[in-house]
């Protein structure tokens, strides 16, 4: 039997924000959460490492943080509008972070977008695929 | 006694509101959008609700991951536009209905809904770009708004079967409701869209399209879809669309397409769609 | 797999826990109240169960009218004994089971219940009231436990049928939980009691009676009993009965009523009953 | 039709915190709410009347608390587990604070309580008595 969490598995460079990753990401999340009030950014932006050890995260997510590397930070649990208070922080464009997780250059995101988007033919499933 | 008179779905792209306030809405790659709701506008204008209840969701913005409600009302005399790290969107205090919102929530949990109530919560994009799309930039919003706020964005979000039977039971609470009041119901978020990983960028416009037909045409099969299909189909942001469904279950199972906008083009990163339906003598 | 293999009710009286804490345990006042737990100390020692789902009611510690989950299920790593005027409760930091909280969250939201999912809360005598009586004075509680906490403070709480439906909903939900883990589940508050107006002091030991007996041999009868029945006949705060309904259903039909204490004298203001129920074959 | 609400009010002496009294009673009772921050007691203690007047509740609410007045504090829209933390915020034992809304005095209550509690017979219903 596939269980519900297993089932999103199939579907290609898609990462469900499932009860598993809520967990593994729980302070990584909390963390961007954070940075909505003024003074947790400011303090954030004044020494990045001394802000993220005072969070209970794996050095791993501190890394990942450190590194703006969106998609890793996806894979270690974080959730996208969430890591959205983080991008917006260092005053990026939401589009360019999202397009920063794709494999491609930022303008072929912003060309495929502007022609109608990725196809989902050949997107659907691992296994058709 | 109240009535719901139609419901609406739109998309709630936060851009469009970004593009409103920051005066850009006449911008060739904004005008087609705006326009797009040049009817609505009018028909809105003209209908005049006294109460739109609101179904939307939450960006991490009044809930984190501390307290996650499946469904929460809200009950409070006015709700706050929330603050991002750009700041609150400029729009009005979204004013709200506590008698009537109070009686959804009472008459609901008596169907066995097991409602949130929520007496202090800020609203983000999805509750007041949908305003923004059907009312335009007046000084204060011309209606009450009753905002529910579904969660979507921690798997599981309710099932869509659970949606549509929630916009029953709420139809039932607006009718035993003891004043008159003309009530519309709005199902915002969607379309297509995935704002994460390999695939993002995902648009599916024939999904898209069978999606805004069979809501209006057969929305019991709609409601027997997936949370997998609509993340295969319309992307792992698109299971937004299942808020439509609440809307959707609101309404007359024969309720009237009066109008429908979807657009070719994604709106930054996301299908926008929206439809007008009427219930039959209304 | 995991199992429930027992329940327990019990009331949640938070006197007996200022009892306790100040060395009253012994009174003359008190030493019956504790004696009615000795065999449940002893069974529970016995039966050592891994993790306790705790149904209890927040009384305006962790929410306010701010917010009001109808359910909400505690899925943190601990939770803190909540803050009073008079301090905190001195009884060891609540461990959680995360893994089974989340599985059980997920499972009932699949099953259609709207469960609030909660990462911080702390916990009040509603939920420490009852391990302090089941389990003494140790150092660490003896297992892991996931608090369920059911809104009975404003009005309307969850119907009865909702409530035991919700408990076979928990039991499906913990017999597809992939470990090997011996679980119990604790329905918590009541029995009559009234704490405010000039009926308070009501105490109604007849129905008590009647309601322990449906409760182990007749749950499908006490699951109609309408909320006005409760404030009628169990006073205003008796509606806390409610909650032990999710225990009982998320037992077998036929469970072995194995202990009962139902003490004549009201607690400072309430009547208290508990009762031990084992699924056959656990 | 009863409604919901109504069909509770056949119950003598008894007050169900129901959606209207929730509306009624909201600043009321997070006022109280309030109190356990041991900075508000302090502050409350003060001046009792000021810090009542920084809170949007009515003035009949007002003096209620003023008065300690917990029945009529009950007919304001005042629910018991909040009003407990004003008598504790007082010193004052929750199970006094509930007897103090009963008509009979402190001692009738105590004793009352002493042998079963207050009857059922005849405090079911206003229309049966
Ligand atoms: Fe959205
Ligand atoms: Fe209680």
């Amino acid at each position: 039997m596939t269980s519900y969490t297993e089932a999103f598995q199939d579907i290609p460079g898609t990462t469900v924000f499932d009860i598993h990753r809520s967990r593994l990401g729980y302070h990584l999340n909390m963390f961007c959460m954070s940075l909505l009030k003024v003074e947790n950014r400011e303090s954030f932006k004044a020494n990045e490492r001394a802000y993220l050890e005072s969070v209970p995260m794996t050095e791993e997510q501190r890394q990942a943080v450190m590194d703006r590397d969106y998609a890793r930070m996806i894979s270690l649990g974080g959730n996208i509008y969430f890591l959205g208070k983080l991008s917006a922080a260092d005053g990026v464009a939401f589009g360019d972070m999202v397009a920063s997780m794709t494999e491609g250059l930022k303008e072929d995101y912003a060309r495929m977008m502007s022609v109608g988007g990725r196809s989902i033919e050949g997107n659907r499933s691992k296994s058709e695929r | 006694m109240a009535k719901i008179i139609a419901g609406v779905a739109t998309s709630h792209i936060p851009n469009i509101g970004v593009a409103l306030d920051t005066g850009k809405a006449g911008d060739p790659q904004w005008k087609p959008v705006f326009e797009g709701y040049d009817y609505s506008k009018k028909w809105i204008a003209d209908k005049k609700p006294d109460v739109v209840i609101l179904v939307y969701n939450d960006h991490a913005s009044a809930f984190s991951l501390e307290l996650i409600p499946t469904f929460a009302i809200g009950c409070a005399n006015e709700f706050q536009p929330a603050q991002t790290v750009w700041g609150p969107r400029p729009v009005p205090v979204v004013k709200g209905h506590p008698e009537l919102a109070w009686h959804i929530a009472q008459s609901t949990i008596l169907d066995e809904f097991d409602m949130t109530v929520v007496n202090r919560m800020d609203v983000d994009h999805g509750l007041t770009v949908p305003l923004s799309l059907m009312f335009g930039q007046p000084d204060d919003w011309p209606c009450k708004v009753i905002p529910l706020a579904v969660n979507v964005v921690q798997f599981p979000p309710p099932t869509g079967n659970r949606c549509y039977s929630l916009g029953k039971a709420i139809r039932k609470a607006v009718e035993t409701f003891d004043e008159d009041l003309k009530v519309m119901i709005w199902g915002t978020g969607g379309m297509s869209h995935q704002l994460q990983g390999a695939r993002a960028g995902l648009i599916n416009a024939e999904f898209d399209k069978q999606f805004l037909d069979k809501l209006s045409a057969d929305p019991e099969a709609l409601a027997r879809l997936s949370h997998v299909d609509y993340v295969r189909e319309a992307g792992s942001e698109g299971i937004e669309l299942i808020m439509w469904l609440i809307m959707r279950g609101a309404l007359d199972t024969e309720a009237h397409e009066i109008y429908r906008f979807h657009y070719g083009v994604p709106v930054s990163n996301t299908a926008l769609g929206h439809m007008i339906l009427e219930n039959p003598r209304s």
